[in-house]
């Protein structure tokens, strides 16, 4: 177990490694660069910048370099601890990530706690009364939560509730709160807020892990060994909680390496959407104005959020299933 | 005689498919006195599994239990009618794994693959124990675990402390069987349903399993219904045998008789056809014209009529045989000796 | 010799004797109403993908603010008992105050709606020029018009920009999915026949790709597309750039199902007759998985709108002039504006709904893909 | 006796290598089949017989060439006379052998190809061997369907219309499309019910008899095996442990091995009891075999020569080869001497 876990830390920087050149392509590829676009800006909006100025920011930035070198020293940088300034908020990339980031993990959790806690009894309880009203009703709604973009569920939450009750359900603070210091009150403010988002978020994933667990389970519940503990005489639910539904888990396990992930990402979205103050939209304008550092940054940071979360699941899995454990160990 | 431990009467389990009906099992009839080791002999499709899955209420939809009794004779008191109880209810539960214990076909895929053997067996002896022991403390998890250690080791397991914390799938096919055979075993049932428990097993470790099933048998004195498409493996283990055919009984009777004096024209013809070490070699076997009729197709009458020698044209097509006596100990269902029994269609 | 007894029962054995796979799929998938219902929905939104312009009531780029936010004029089947479609008028009224139209619908006067219309000119299927519109309102005196799905800020029928939008939305998904089954099919193809190195180099792809985050990558992608393209330059891009991340699980597929075929008895069978790889191939390995690929990629297309209909929303995908379901969402963003005109929201429901036909359609089609599972 | 070999297989070593970790590096191998030889003559059968494990199927699918072998030769006497050695040949050297060499499968149901029908199925392997023209192939596979007794107006059905016995007799007729002069059977009776087993096992006898076929028949039922083989081979963990005539290997076994397999066949009669004298342990994992003879942790008979050095095959009567150090001196019981109680 140990020595699987410890395999798999060794091959996460090669993948950092990968995905950092990937990042760095992309950010790269538009043509120009942010200062075009800072000129560009700053043009249209009546104030200008000499040429001189313009070298001597091409110059800071290493824009004027080879486009390796500027690639060995961002990564030089980052290793440091050095996330770069960002050219349109004139300020450290890290300062601008740092809140937005906990924000967004936060909501990612809440919204797959959600996820697992509604998903998997309800997919136990269609596999255990196949055909019976409620599953009928749970398929449908599962499959009107998997046909719905959760963007969409987002609009027609705010409409309906600016229109009926004539409240604002976007954010994840109340005003007074926004650019409030941390307290006590501010999380208690956060919860509040915290939880419509989540569920938004939340919901085709739910759709998603209901129906899966329930075809893993109906699987499962035609195995042998499900005959062999019901023969033993074990009643049906502590039966199928031991053993089939344990059973039926595992795959969905291993899909927490790329669900976790999912929710961050997904979480962009929503969050333009809601206007919510996490690293979503804060991506969005750094790669629409070309801020390369920060869009680079946030981008590698939703890299390591996935192969964390990977990481994460390949564990669990490992410690879920002795198969896994033993073959690889 | 004995009353018997299980009395299986008129037994029907029907199976609803979208395509039809299925009658798995239509009509079957046998008893098994305790200690006796009754063996269901058949081909695929003769529901020889179904009729076991009914005795421990786990037949599962869209198969039903549509017909019959199932009669099961207690420690003290009257015998219980198995098909009367809730098959999720306790009263059945008690039963399961307590008084009628099952060892399956696959041993591979009988045990869970994420728990280890031991957990198993270990689960079945506190989920029983105030059956196979009224009085006395609770049972710890070391008394347990020591217990099952004691049953590995009488099913012939070796280095039972290690095995014990084995998974299914580090156990070679032989082993896993033995620890099933520990499992059925560790809550002392009075009777064993085993089924095909030898079909996935080498010969030379078939003939292990067997050789452990007749010790355990003489030694616990255990009721065993033996079921299998071996006619050599009946032969060895059971004292009395059922022979069945598409959900039916065709005959059964005392294993010396089946073999050595069959009545019904299928019997006969499925001992003939089978190759043995003493039949002359390279010659041609007598056989069974044509196939088994498709479970949906099942024919008209008497389900064997349009493959048997010695159909009564105009009779077995018609009507089903009802089984009736045919000699001392042994009951067909065949027109040949009983023109006018029939059982309605 | 025996006699044969038939091995189904009398009654349907001739025919389901001679039924080839596509029949006993076909049967199946009969069997389910919901994805039979699903698949009549799809034939008809793809209908409407051939030839929007005749299915539009209005040209789906003419402004005229003065005609901002009409409502939704309700269409009536019958007038009194005789069947003869028409739609209220609506009258517009500035509002002194906030100086914006107010309209009202006014049940009083009815507009007819007539089949077969004259409207703007366009080409049909692109090559036939006409002027004949599906529905539109019979005008006399060609000033009254027919807002189905009422208009937008801009005054542009919704009921026409949803279906130009439906052109694209629903062709991105195909296009994206069809780059993505030939990728998928030809990589995982590679992977699983051949084996060795070639099979671990793309294997080592499929995982890096899979554990890339996707949408912010797509973001990022998309937004490097140069601005000065044009929508069909864009509209290939972002097709590009979705099947390039969606085609690795339709690869994993392909190359499971080559794997398990190639220990198949049947194509053990066809090699030790003689039979080339071609002919193996061809003949035995496709047949076999072609249902379940096709299954698949309709399992496949409803993300690839989804996502489409996403970036486009955020301004990273399909770019206005052109019309996509995610583009007129854009609409919607501001929810002020569709507390005025609900309306707005409609494509969402038409993206539910062309979503939820295409996943029940690929479930059925996944559950009667394989006649010879039972 | 005097009939020529069609077969001759020598040495024959077919190892499987085991893989570990990311690279798949190779960290050992398994000998499935080691050092087996033996010869088939025109015309008769062999039966190929051991437990789960033992390299039948590996050795049978090395001779079609299924499969690559390590090393050893697979001598094949040729339509035209010549001797070919198959084990080293390619893909495009093997083709026009191919057609000479043909196999029955064990599984009825997963051998034809579902998705076409009979005519199809049973008619590949003459399109691909030249046959193009439509008639003279629809002809044919009808003659075939006759041949394995079933209705040739059926050909146009698919797979799913027919029973597992069926479709035996129709993967029978699809070997026999290209007049193969060597046809290996593997197990081709053991999924089948014993009502129709008995009937595919007379056809295969018919067809043997008519068409003057060479079979290698692998399977581990033994009463099978005595019934159709005129020789019979016996393989124990991928090795040949005892070869001779049918009738001698069942009357005299001489290698304990094959005793104990003869002992643990349960007779099909009450009153003639088998199997109570069962062998202890198991079968010896092939990734790791023990030293000396395989057989000797679970020999009755074993002695310390066992444990250490690997015994030789040897002739030890004309034609009777076993690979046992104790041979001579053993006194081991068939079956089948004494005759079966009759009804």
């Amino acid at each position: 177990m140990t020595r699987y876990v410890l395999k798999r830390l060794l091959l996460l920087p090669a993948l950092l490694f990968l995905f950092s050149v990937t990042v760095f392509a992309i950010v790269q590829a538009p043509p120009g660069d942010f200062l075009t676009t800072y000129v560009a800006t700053l043009a249209s909006s009546g104030s200008s910048i000499s040429a001189e100025q313009v070298e001597a920011l091409r110059r800071e930035y290493g824009l004027d370099r080879p486009i390796w070198v500027q690639y060995l020293k961002w990564m030089g940088n980052l290793a440091r601890g050095h996330l770069g300034l960002s050219l349109e908020y004139q300020r450290p990339n890290a300062e601008l990530i740092g809140e937005r980031l906990l924000l967004t993990i936060v909501l990612a959790l809440l919204s797959f706690v959600f996820t697992w806690a509604v998903a998997i009894p309800a997919g136990i309880y269609s596999a255990m009364h196949p055909r019976s009203p409620i599953d009928y009703v749970l398929t449908v709604v599962n499959y009107v939560g998997v046909a719905t973009p959760n963007f969409m569920l987002a609009l027609v939450l705010m409409w309906g509730a600016f229109a009926y009750l004539g409240m604002s359900v976007t954010g994840l603070f109340s005003p007074d709160f926004v650019e409030a210091p941390w307290s006590l009150a501010r999380v208690v403010d956060l919860l509040k807020h915290v939880w419509l988002p989540a569920v938004v978020l939340g919901v085709a994933g739910t759709a998603r892990l209901t129906r899966v667990m329930r075809a893993n389970l109906l699987d499962e519940l035609n195995k042998p060994y499900v005959t062999t503990a019901r023969a033993k005489g074990l009643s049906e639910w502590r039966l199928v909680v031991r053993y089939p539904a344990r059973l039926a888990l595992n795959p969905l396990v291993s899909t927490i390496g790329w669900y976790l992930p999912a929710l961050f990402s997904g979480s962009l979205i929503v969050a333009t959407v809601m206007n919510l103050p996490n690293i979503g939209p804060l991506l969005l304008r750094a790669l629409i104005n070309q801020d390369m550092y920060l869009a680079g940054s946030i981008l590698l940071i939703y890299c390591f959020l996935t192969i964390v979360g990977t990481l994460i699941s390949d564990i669990l899995l490992a410690w879920l299933d002795p198969r896994i454990r033993f073959e690889e160990g | 005689m004995t009353t018997p431990l299980l009395r299986v009467e008129d037994l029907r389990v029907h199976f609803f498919l979208d395509e039809g009906l299925v009658r798995a099992v239509d009509g079957v009839s046998f008893d098994v006195h305790p200690g006796q080791v009754v063996g269901i002999v058949g081909e695929s499709g003769c529901g020889k599994s179904v009729t076991m899955k009914a005795i421990l209420q786990i037949v599962e939809p869209p198969g039903r239990i549509v017909g019959g009794r199932i009669l099961f004779q207690p420690d003290s008191g009257a015998a219980v009618d198995l098909t009367r109880l809730s098959p999720k209810g306790p009263a059945l539960r008690a039963i399961r794994g307590a008084e009628i214990a099952l060892i399956p076909q696959e041993p591979m895929a009988a045990f869970s693959p994420v728990h280890s053997v031991g957990e198993q067996i270990i689960e079945a002896l506190k989920l029983h124990e105030r059956q196979w022991r009224p009085s006395g403390p609770r049972l710890s998890r070391a008394e347990a675990r020591s217990m099952t250690v004691d049953l590995f080791r009488s099913v012939g397991i070796s280095m039972p402390e290690e095995r014990i914390d084995a998974y299914s799938w580090q156990l070679s096919g032989g082993l896993r069987q033995r620890a099933m055979i520990a499992m059925a075993l560790s809550c002392r049932p009075r009777l064993l349903i085993a089924d095909e428990p030898t079909t996935a097993i080498d010969v030379t470790t078939q003939a292990q399993i067997l050789n452990l099933l007749r010790d355990l048998q003489r030694r616990h004195g255990t009721a065993i219904v033996f079921i299998t498409h071996d006619l050599g493996v009946i032969a060895q283990m059971a004292r009395y045998v059922v022979v069945m055919y598409l959900g039916r009984v065709m005959e059964q009777g005392a294993v010396e008789e089946i073999f050595h004096a069959p009545k019904h024209p299928y019997t006969r013809a499925l001992l003939r056809s089978i190759p043995s070490v003493n039949v002359a070699p390279r010659t041609l076997l007598p056989t069974i014209a044509g196939s088994i009729p498709h479970p949906l197709g099942r024919p008209r009458g008497c389900p064997f009529h349009p493959r048997c020698p010695d159909a009564i044209p105009g009779v077995c097509a018609e009507r089903a045989p009802a089984l009736r006596p045919v000699g001392s100990t042994q009951l067909a269902s065949c027109f040949l000796y009983h023109r006018d029994e029939a059982v309605e269609p | 010799m025996s006699v044969l007894a038939p091995a189904v029962p009398l009654t349907a054995e001739e025919r389901v004797s001679v039924a080839s796979s596509w029949r006993l799929i076909w049967w199946r998938f009969r069997k389910h109403r919901l994805a039979l219902a699903s698949a009549l929905v799809l034939i008809v939104l793809y209908v409407v993908v051939l030839c929007p312009d005749f299915f539009s009531t209005q040209d789906p780029e003419a402004t005229d603010a003065r005609l901002a936010f009409i409502p939704i004029q309700r269409l009536h089947v019958f007038d009194g008992f005789r069947p003869s479609p028409w739609v209220p008028d609506v009258a517009g009224r500035r509002n002194p105050t906030t100086l914006r139209m107010e309209w009202r619908v006014d049940e009083s006067r009815r507009i007819p709606v007539r089949f077969f219309v004259t409207g703007y000119p366009y080409r049909l299927l692109g090559v036939v020029p006409t002027r004949i519109h599906l529905v539109g309102a019979a005008t006399r005196d060609g000033r009254e018009r027919l807002y189905l799905l009422g208009t937008d800020r801009l005054g542009r029928d919704q009921w026409s920009r949803l279906v130009h939008g439906t052109r694209t939305s629903m062709t991105i998904g195909l296009t994206a999915v069809t780059f993505s089954v030939v990728l998928g099919v030809l990589l995982g193809g590679i992977s699983g026949y051949y084996g060795g190195p070639a099979d671990a180099v793309i294997q080592r792809l499929i995982e890096l790709l899979q554990s890339l985050p996707t949408i912010p990558i797509w973001l990022a992608l998309t937004a490097a597309l140069p601005r000065d393209w044009s929508p069909q330059q864009v509209f290939f891009a972002i097709t590009v750039i979705l099947s390039l991340v969606g085609w690795t699980t339709l690869g994993r597929e392909v190359r499971g199902r080559f794997l398990t075929l190639r220990e198949e008895d049947f194509v053990l069978a066809a090699e030790l007759a003689g039979a080339s790889q071609g002919r193996i191939i061809v003949r035995h390995m496709v047949p076999t998985f072609l249902s379940h690929i096709i299954a698949t990629s309709t399992l496949a297309i409803p993300a690839m709108i989804i996502n489409e209909t996403s970036l486009s929303f955020l301004g990273l995908g399909i770019r206005p002039p052109a019309i996509s379901w995610g583009v007129l969402l854009q609409e919607a963003q501001n929810i002020q504006t569709v507390a005025l005109a609900p309306w707005l929201l409609v494509p969402g429901a038409v993206v539910i709904v062309s979503v939820l036909a295409f996943n029940l359609v690929g479930d059925g089609l996944r559950d009667a893909a394989d006649p010879y599972s039972q | 006796m005097s009939a020529t070999p069609l077969l001759e297989v020598r040495h024959l070593k077919k190892s499987f290598p085991i893989r570990r970790g990311w690279n798949r590096k190779v960290v050992g191998a398994v000998a499935a089949v080691d050092d087996v030889s033996f010869t088939i003559r025109e015309g008769e059968t062999l039966g190929l017989v051991g437990e789960s494990g033992c390299g039948k199927t590996t050795t049978a699918r090395c001779i079609l060439r299924a499969m690559a072998p390590t090393s050893g030769e697979i001598l094949f006497r040729a339509a035209d006379g010549r001797v070919v050695d198959l084990a080293p040949l390619s893909h495009t050297g093997l083709r026009p052998l191919r057609p000479q060499i043909q196999l029955i499968f064990q599984d009825p149901f997963g051998s034809l190809n579902p998705r076409m029908t009979i005519f199809d199925n049973v008619g590949e392997p003459l399109l691909v061997n030249g046959l193009r023209d439509r008639r003279a192939r629809l002809d044919r596979v009808a003659d075939l369907l006759e041949l394995t007794g079933l209705r040739p107006e059926h050909m146009h059905r698919f797979p799913h219309a027919f029973s597992g016995g069926q479709r035996q007799r129709i993967g029978i007729a699809r070997a026999l499309a290209t007049e193969p002069r060597l046809v290996v059977a593997d197990e081709p009776v053991s999924a089948l019910d014993v009502s129709v087993q008995a009937q595919v096992l007379n056809l295969l006898l018919e067809l043997q008899k008519r068409l003057h076929l060479t079979l290698l028949f692998v399977a581990h039922d033994l009463a099978v095996v005595k019934h159709i083989s005129d020789h019979v081979a016996v393989m124990y963990v991928g090795q040949l442990v005892e070869l001779a005539t049918a009738e001698a290997i069942f009357r005299h076994p001489r290698h304990p091995y094959t005793a104990a397999l003869m002992r643990a066949v349960p007779v099909p009669d009450p009153l003639a009891p088998s199997g109570d004298v069962a062998l202890a342990g198991e079968v010896a994992n092939p990734a790791n075999p023990p030293a000396g003879c395989y057989f000797h942790p679970r020999c009755p008979f074993v002695v310390e020569t066992c444990r250490t050095q690997t015994p030789p095959l040897r002739e030890i009567e004309d034609g009777h080869v076993v690979r046992c150090h104790r041979a001579d001196e053993l006194a081991l019981t068939g079956v089948g001497a004494e005759p079966r109680r009759t009804v």
